[in-house]
């Protein structure tokens, strides 16, 4: 019975991710991207919680409370804190328009449902929804990148497909070793600080954080 | 003890921080990386000949000690050239003391991560290596700080991590398809454990995750059409890094794709080894039609690690003994081939001031010992006899042949033909002619010269001969993929 | 032990040579690097009697490669060509060093590596071995031939390169098939495979094979980089280009299709090849009429000569997938005894070409003439050569066409009607060749060194030193011999070809003449003697009258004072048969008259330009196509960022969708 | 060889080289004849070359050493023409009476000709050497197309040993083939001996000649000898004709009888063609040089005709 909740709980929270991840792709202010990538990082840690507590493997309540940590709190702020530096409010005119995101999005999640029916049937319950889910968001998060042209957009895709995939590793595996979800955090980490120096030199280069206009390398 | 070999690099780099004068940061720098050689040679002995060396954490294989060897043998003489490649920026006054330490604290980071890759056992741990020697190269591609340069930096550190990001996805699946075999809390992504039931692993599963593998490591391999951030970050990066990038990176890149491919034909026999096939001739194919048009010599260059990685997919692909050892045999004539355009590359660029091909004439008068090494070089390159090069491609088209893939060994030939003419036609363009006017005669130091040497001397002698040492280690490498030589 | 140590030094002094070239400084070394060179030639034609003498000899080196142990080899065939080919190669390198061409140290280490490289595909055993001297024999005449000088192209030698290069690729293929088939990595332990092959799969190796070496030879279409690169390169490359590099291409061709793989009843194919030589024969006599360089002249006289003998040896071929086994080794014989014969003369002429190019300073023939006055002893070796390639008695051409006529003679065993007509129409174009090859080799002499000179260098050549000519002397001596007494050649020769396509105790010498078969026999040194004698003979009657008394007098003018242009020009000799053939060179002529004010003709300006057929409708478009699609293609890498992670992001769902 | 074949050699040397100036001028006078004059004597081709002979040569000064030898090869090659074809005997010929080296003997004598004429550094020479190539591109295949039809009929290619296969089959050995190999050869022949629809042998107009225009230069001896080579040209081109097409009377053996007879047929046919080919010069009139190469090819379709012929029929 308590299992049964657990799953219900755990599908719930991995339909409010992927609608988190359609919504986003609805909205062009930096700042509820960014807070939308937060929340989705809390249900996430709110779904590693709840299957810690379904396996009753303690490293996996260490994992969600570096998710937490990480991509709930720290990760956003100095998202936020970049937003203000760089003055990016808001995406101007995506690549491809809203309606035609949404609908792309909403493709993008049949086909994860469709490539990842041949491996449900072999998989366990708690796998099922949560699988076509978390390849879903990482389809949403990519096409994010694909369809907007502000770098901080694009990093802010980019964490989202980190967070499907995220969802995918709890979701198939009940958490990988600890050491090597460390180190996967500590990538993330790393690549974000990373990403936010470039980003700054690029915004310092090329007066704008705009990267259609970063076509000088081609052929 | 592989411990030992991982902090040779990042001993060096922590010196290097800590240096406060050009020379020692050099000395420092050329030291660490001869140690770190003669500190792996033993270990990939040791691999070849003694069977895996596996301690839990670190996995030595014949496979492994094959990347072992090229990451550190690369790595040593690209710090060697970059000695004098750095002090002609300085004197140029591109860069100032700081980028320099910089500059060797990076290269020996990302030398200890690409290190890091071949030498774990666990496939997380090697995905978390990856990931690292993105970020690490992402500032040297950086270095120069010019518009482009953070261009190329952003376009690699964005395509690749998202290429990585779908490779995870294509590591848990693998682990996933394990769970039936060893149970639920088996809770391992080891390679070894993962090969000993490699036949028994969900096959539905394997097949998506080899797809996600090969499609994310495939990217930062640089196969077609996964390949885009490649020309511009080869391209904008010091040339000793576009070197580094294009005869180390990426073969780490398809190290992790081999080890995926090892299980993935034993779960799925046929499977992955036609994407491989199919990933190869595109690679070969779109390769071919930049090689054919490109204009600057670093893209050009970057073109041609594509095809090459290219055909050692495609040598992975067609199977059978033949095929492997060529491509084996081709993942280290090609780095030390390329690694030695790149060197050629860097004289030249700096000399001439310009990447465009159509503006560097005359080499053969301004600059004769580069213009004789880039000369042979570009024939290596283009896969002419006596060249290891064309070993490899040989093996792979006799592999072909023997498979009885004709079709495969047509197309592979026509492609490889029309990248010869084109490769020969650009480098002995820039030989021959007449140089711009004011252009002083000779070389821009002669220690940047020494590791040219060298390497065009390796590349002849294999392929001329075949020591039996060689031979065996190559047939140890062989023999991991199933088939015997 | 002295056929051990020969081969040890044959392919260790050109080493030696290309080293000391490259590693010391001044002169003297490179006299030494071309005396090594010339020391290695000397071992290889010892060696080659030592093999000529005691059969064939075979040594397995003890050197690791990827493919088992390399090894060398010569056999009786390889025997008579390497002992021309090295004869050549020491003369070549004398030249080089009495004429200072090519004395520096890339060219003396340059011509010792090609050298090495030629022996080494001559002797190879081994599969890998042969492709590395193959390919290092293209590399090697490429660098040596491309950028002798600063302001050159690189168009002509990439052509070269290129093409080549298709064709060494063809070759790695067809060796590739072979080996793994065969289940061999030695070239002598293949024999007859098309048995277990099958004919398709030995119908394309053999295509392959005749395209690939085909393309060194200068086989249609393939032609296109050997008129530019021989106009482009030091003599000293081309004469050995055209001969040592073709020598190694015949020959191995020849044991590739006979022995290695083995013609079966390959009829279609075999006609198909003698089509194709027939056509690039023709195409090249056509072609040498018209050049205004010399170099280009013997460029396509190579390709002619080289057309002809591949038309002798599809014939063989012909004969041998009948079943004819004897008439097909005539064919082979005659076509090898060709081939070396061509090996002597184009070398001499390439030489002689190019010591008139030094001499005078020009390379165009409208801009020579009257040499023969200035430089009598050039003149007379470059005419033993001129009549050589021009196939007359009693010189080296004329017995060895002689012999490709006859063997083409052989029709009489077989009756299907298509080969009854194929051989007839092989004559006739072998004869068309011949008689407009004449025509051009004609127009070469008698420009350069005839008439009056047209150009101030021509008037005031260079006075050439006597040394240079030493060189060229034994091949002019050797033009006349091998005319005249060539039967222990040729007996060489089909004693070395007959087990080829498996006839035994073929006979061609009878008595004094070349007989066989087919009735009705040379008898090459009779015929000298004959044509000695007449003209002695004349010359003593004639004598009886008196001695003749010589007055030098102008030149009959009609009255109007003759200066240089008044002569015929080497393109106005070639016009009556250029427009005999207009269809074949299709000129672009424009002709246009300048009047005056009072309407009178003032000038006359006429203008002819011969377009380069093949590139015009093969290569150009073909390039063009591949460099248009080349460019859509680059499309791909547009940029964009968004774009490159839309392949991944497609790429990724395609397989997933595709391959679930 | 025989002594007395060597002697028959000789003996069929001099003939020919005493004979030929005759049947030019027998081919003079008829034509004169036709044309309603008298002409020179039949003798006058001797006594010009006799006159010739003591005459004392200019030479040009552009001309090379080349120059003064060019004469002896060509007329050389004539006497060693005349051994090598049978005349009157069609005896063993010791492997010199290979038909393809008759035609390179002939080709040898053509291009020491052609060379002599760019000597002198003139137009006229060049002309005539340019346009003696035109028309001897054509002509030699014919003639070894020709040779190889009457060759793949008779299984040899020894001029003595054709007429004698053909001389023994006497009537029964015409066909077809043969005929149309002997008008291949006849259109030769008169190319190559510069008759008239391809050059005119009496003039020195510089538009249409090519034959006069090579021997410009040469005066004295040296024409004589050029003169008299181009006779005996003519009549090695008859003879052939005669006894490789119609060899009836041709000596097999080395009897007097036999040889008389020989020497009598071969005599009536060779007047018989120079009465032949001064009608067909006569009746027909000078052909544009660009016209020339059509009737070639005519005659080069006729030789592919006659080997098709053979080998179809």
């Amino acid at each position: 019975m308590a299992d049964l909740l657990s799953i219900d709980t755990i599908n719930f929270l991995a339909a409010a991710i992927l609608l988190v991840s359609l919504l986003v792709m609805a909205s062009t202010r930096m700042g509820q991207l960014v807070r939308s990538f937060a929340f989705q990082s809390m249900m996430l840690a709110a779904i590693s919680v709840v299957l810690a507590h379904y396996t009753g493997s303690e490293h996996i309540y260490i994992v969600a409370a570096l998710t937490l940590v990480v991509k709930g709190v720290i990760i956003p702020r100095f998202l936020m804190y970049s937003i203000d530096r760089l003055k990016v409010r808001r995406e101007i005119e995506p690549l491809v328009g809203i309606p035609a995101s949404l609908l792309i999005s909403g493709g993008l999640v049949i086909v994860a449902y469709y490539v990842t029916e041949p491996l449900i049937s072999s998989a366990e319950a708690v796998t099922r929804n949560c699988l076509a889910i978390s390849l879903a968001v990482v389809f949403i998060g990519m096409f994010m990148m694909i369809s907007r042209r502000k770098a901080m957009t694009q990093m802010v895709g980019l964490l989202m497909m980190e967070n499907g995939l995220f969802l995918g590793i709890i979701s198939t595996t009940y958490g990988m070793p600890l050491i090597v979800e460390i180190g996967i955090f500590f990538d993330v980490f790393m690549a974000v600080l990373i990403m936010g120096i470039f980003a700054y030199r690029i915004n310092q280069t090329f007066e704008t954080l705009d990267t259609t206009f970063m076509r000088r390398l081609r052929g | 003890m592989v411990e030992l070999l991982l902090l040779v690099p990042l001993v060096t780099a922590l010196l290097c921080g800590l240096s406060r004068s050009e020379r020692a940061i050099y000395i420092f720098s050329v030291a660490g990386s001869l140690v770190a050689a003669l500190v792996a040679f033993p270990y990939c002995y040791q691999a070849f000949f003694e069977g895996p060396v596996d301690t839990g954490l670190w996995y030595l294989d014949p496979l492994s000690g094959l990347f072992m060897v090229v990451i550190v043998t690369i790595t040593a003489l690209v710090s060697l050239y970059s000695v004098q490649y750095l002090e002609h920026d300085r004197k140029e006054g591109e860069a100032n003391l700081k980028d320099l330490r910089y500059y060797h604290v990076l290269l020996h980071l990302f030398a200890f991560s690409m290190l890091m890759v071949v030498v774990v056992d666990s496939l997380g741990l090697m995905w978390i290596a990856v990931e690292g020697t993105t970020l690490v190269s992402a500032f040297l591609v950086g270095f120069y700080k010019k518009s482009e340069a953070m261009e190329a930096s952003w376009k690699y550190l964005i395509i690749c991590s998202v290429g990585i990001t779908l490779a995870l996805l294509g590591i848990i699946l693998l682990y996933a398809s394990s769970v039936s075999a060893l149970g639920e809390n088996a809770d391992t992504l080891d390679w070894s454990v993962l090969r000993s039931v490699a036949a028994q692993l969900d096959p539905a599963l394997v097949k998506v995750s080899f797809i996600f593998i090969l499609v994310g490591l495939g990217t930062k391999a640089g196969l077609a059409p996964m390949h885009t951030w490649l020309p511009d970050a080869h391209s904008q990066a010091p040339t000793p890094i576009s070197a580094l990038l294009s005869a180390v990176l990426l073969n780490c890149a398809m190290y992790g794709v081999l080890r995926v491919h090892i299980l993935a034909s034993e779960a799925v026999p046929g499977f992955s080894s036609s994407l491989l096939l199919f990933f190869g001739l595109l690679s070969l194919a779109i390769a071919t039609a930049f090689i054919l048009t490109s204009r600057d010599l670093k893209r050009f260059l970057a073109f041609s690690s594509v095809e090459h990685m290219g055909i050692i997919a495609l040598g992975f692909g067609i199977g059978g003994p033949l095929a492997v050892f060529g491509a084996v045999f081709h993942v280290l004539a090609h780095s030390l081939t390329k690694t030695l355009m790149f060197f050629g590359a860097g004289n030249v660029i700096q000399k001439y001031r310009t990447r465009e091909m159509k503006e560097i004439k005359g080499l053969g008068k301004t600059m004769p010992a580069t213009a004789a090494l880039l000369v042979l070089g570009g024939a290596a390159i283009a896969g002419s006899p006596p060249f290891a090069i064309f070993i490899g491609e040989l093996f792979v088209i006799s592999g072909a042949l023997a498979q009885g893939d004709y079709l495969v060994a047509g197309l592979f030939i026509a492609l490889i033909v029309m990248i010869f003419a084109g490769m020969t036609y650009r480098v002995f363009g820039m030989v021959s002619g007449r140089p711009q006017e004011g252009l002083p005669d000779g070389e821009i130091g002669k220690l940047r010269l020494l590791p040219m040497l060298v390497l065009a001397t390796v590349i002849l002698l294999l392929g001329l001969f075949l020591p039996e040492v060689m031979s065996d280690a190559l047939g140890a490498v062989v023999e991991l993929f199933g088939v015997s030589a | 032990m002295l056929s051990a140590v020969l081969p040890a030094l044959m392919l260790s002094l050109p080493l030696l040579g290309a080293a000391l070239a490259l590693l010391m400084r001044g002169e003297g070394h490179r006299v030494f690097s071309y005396l090594c060179s010339a020391a290695s030639a000397v071992s290889a034609a010892l060696w080659s009697v030592l093999v000529l003498l005691n059969g064939t000899s075979t040594f397995v080196l003890d050197i690791p490669s990827a493919m088992g142990d390399y090894a060398i080899r010569l056999d009786p065939l390889g025997a008579l060509v390497l002992l021309i080919t090295s004869l050549t190669f020491a003369c070549v390198a004398m030249y080089s060093l009495f004429s200072r061409e090519g004395i520096t140290s890339r060219g003396a280490s340059l011509f010792n590596l090609f050298m090495l490289s030629v022996l080494l595909a001559m002797v190879a055993d081994h599969v890998l071995l042969f492709l590395v001297a193959w390919e290092a024999m293209s590399l090697t005449s490429f660098l040596g031939a491309w950028g002798s000088r600063e302001d050159q192209d690189t168009a002509a030698g990439w052509k070269y390169l290129a093409i080549t290069h298709f064709g060494a690729a063809l070759i790695i293929a067809a060796l590739a098939f072979l080996s793994i088939s065969s289940g061999q990595v030695r070239l002598s332990e293949m024999h007859g495979l098309s048995s277990s092959l099958g004919a398709a799969s030995s119908a394309a190796v053999i295509v392959m094979v005749f395209l690939g070496f085909g393309s060194k030879l200068g086989l249609l279409p393939f032609h296109i980089w050997m008129p530019d690169l021989y106009s482009r390169s030091p003599s000293t490359v081309t004469a050995l280009l055209s001969t040592a590099a073709s020598n190694v291409a015949v020959l191995v061709l020849v044991r590739f299709v006979f022995d290695m793989v083995g013609v079966g009843y390959q009829h279609v194919l075999s006609l198909a090849i003698m089509g194709l030589a027939a056509i690039t024969a023709l195409w090249a006599a056509w072609q040498a009429l018209v050049q205004r360089d010399g170099s280009r002249v013997l460029a396509f006289s190579s390709m002619e000569n080289m057309g002809l003998i591949l038309l002798t040896l599809g014939a063989a071929m012909l004969f041998q997938s009948y079943g004819a086994a004897e008439p097909a080794a005539f064919a082979i014989m005659a076509a090898m005894f060709h081939l070396i014969n061509h090996t002597v003369f184009k070398a001499l002429l390439l030489m002689g070409v190019g010591t008139v190019r030094r001499a005078a300073g020009e390379w165009d023939l409208e801009k020579l003439g009257g040499l023969a006055r200035t430089m009598p002893g050039l003149s007379a070796v470059f005419l033993f050569g001129t009549l050589s390639v021009a196939a007359l008695p009693p010189f080296s051409g004329f017995v060895s066409e002689w012999a490709m006529f006859k063997s083409l003679m052989h029709a009489e065993p077989i009756v299907d009607p298509l080969v009854r007509i194929a051989l007839p129409l092989a004559i006739a174009v072998m004869a068309l060749c011949t008689a407009i090859a004449t025509a051009a080799y004609l127009r070469l002499y008698g420009f350069t060194f005839l008439g009056r000179p047209r150009s101030n260098g021509a008037c005031h050549p260079r006075p050439l030193e006597r040394v240079e000519l030493f060189p060229l002397v034994p091949l002019a001596a050797l033009c006349l011999l091998l005319g005249v007494a060539s039967f222990p050649l040729l007996e060489e020769l089909t004693s070395a070809v007959s087990p080829l396509v498996g006839a035994a105790g073929v006979q061609v010498i009878d008595g004094l003449s070349i007989n066989f078969l087919h009735q009705g026999g040379l008898n090459p040194l009779g015929l000298s003697a004959l044509l000695a004698v007449a003209i002695l003979a004349v010359f003593l009657v004639l004598r009886t009258l008196g001695r003749r008394q010589l007055v030098r007098s102008d030149t009959w003018d009609c009255g109007t004072p003759l200066d240089r242009r008044t002569q015929y020009t080497p393109t106005g000799f070639s016009q009556p048969l250029l427009r005999v053939f207009q269809q074949v060179y299709r000129p672009r002529t424009e002709v246009r008259e300048e009047l005056r004010p009072s309407q009178y003709i003032r000038a006359v300006r006429f203008e002819q330009e011969l377009p380069e057929l093949f590139v015009l409708h093969i290569y150009r478009p073909l390039t063009s196509g591949v460099i248009a699609v080349a460019m859509r293609v680059k499309r791909m890498q547009s940029g964009s960022i968004q774009a490159y992670l839309a392949y991944l992001m497609i790429t990724l769902i395609i397989l997933l969708v595709v391959l679930r | 060889m025989q002594l007395i074949d060597l002697l028959l050699n000789l003996i069929e040397v001099l003939f020919i080289l005493l004979f030929s100036p005759l049947l030019t001028g027998v081919i003079r006078k008829v034509k004169a004849w036709m044309q309603c004059r008298q002409g020179p004597s039949v003798l006058q081709p001797y006594r010009d070359i006799w006159k010739l002979l003591r005459k004392s040569t200019v030479a040009s000064n552009e001309a090379s050493w080349l120059f003064l030898m060019i004469p002896y090869v060509c007329l050389g090659a004539m006497v060693c023409l005349a051994v090598m074809v049978p005349v009157f005997t069609a005896g063993p010929s010791g492997g010199v009476g290979d038909m393809v080296a008759v035609i390179y003997v002939l080709g040898l004598f053509r291009f020491m000709m052609v060379l002599g004429g760019l000597e002198g550094g003139s137009s006229f020479g060049g002309m005539g050497s340019s346009r003696e190539l035109m028309i001897s591109a054509i002509v030699e295949p014919t003639l070894l197309l020709s040779i190889f039809s009457v060759a793949a009929i008779s299984g040899t290619t020894d001029l003595s040993a054709i007429s004698d296969h053909f001389a023994g089959l006497g009537l029964n050995g015409l066909s077809p083939t043969l005929f149309l190999a002997s008008a291949a050869i006849f259109i030769s022949l008169m190319a190559e001996n510069s008759r008239v629809p391809f050059d005119n042998p009496a003039t020195h107009l510089e538009l249409t000649m090519v034959h006069e225009g090579m021997l410009l230069e040469y005066s004295g001896r040296e024409l004589a000898m050029m003169e008299l080579a181009s006779y005996v040209r003519l009549t090695m081109f008859m003879v052939i004709l005669c006894n490789v097409f119609f060899p009836w009377g041709i000596a097999l053996g080395t009897g007097a009888g036999e040889i008389a007879i020989g020497v009598g047929s071969i005599t009536l046919k060779l007047l018989l063609l120079s009465v032949s080919v001064a009608l067909v010069e006569s009746v027909m009139a000078k052909m544009r040089l660009f016209r020339l190469p059509n009737l070639l090819t005519i005659s080069f379709t006729l030789s592919l005709l006659a080997v098709m012929s053979y080998y179809i029929l």
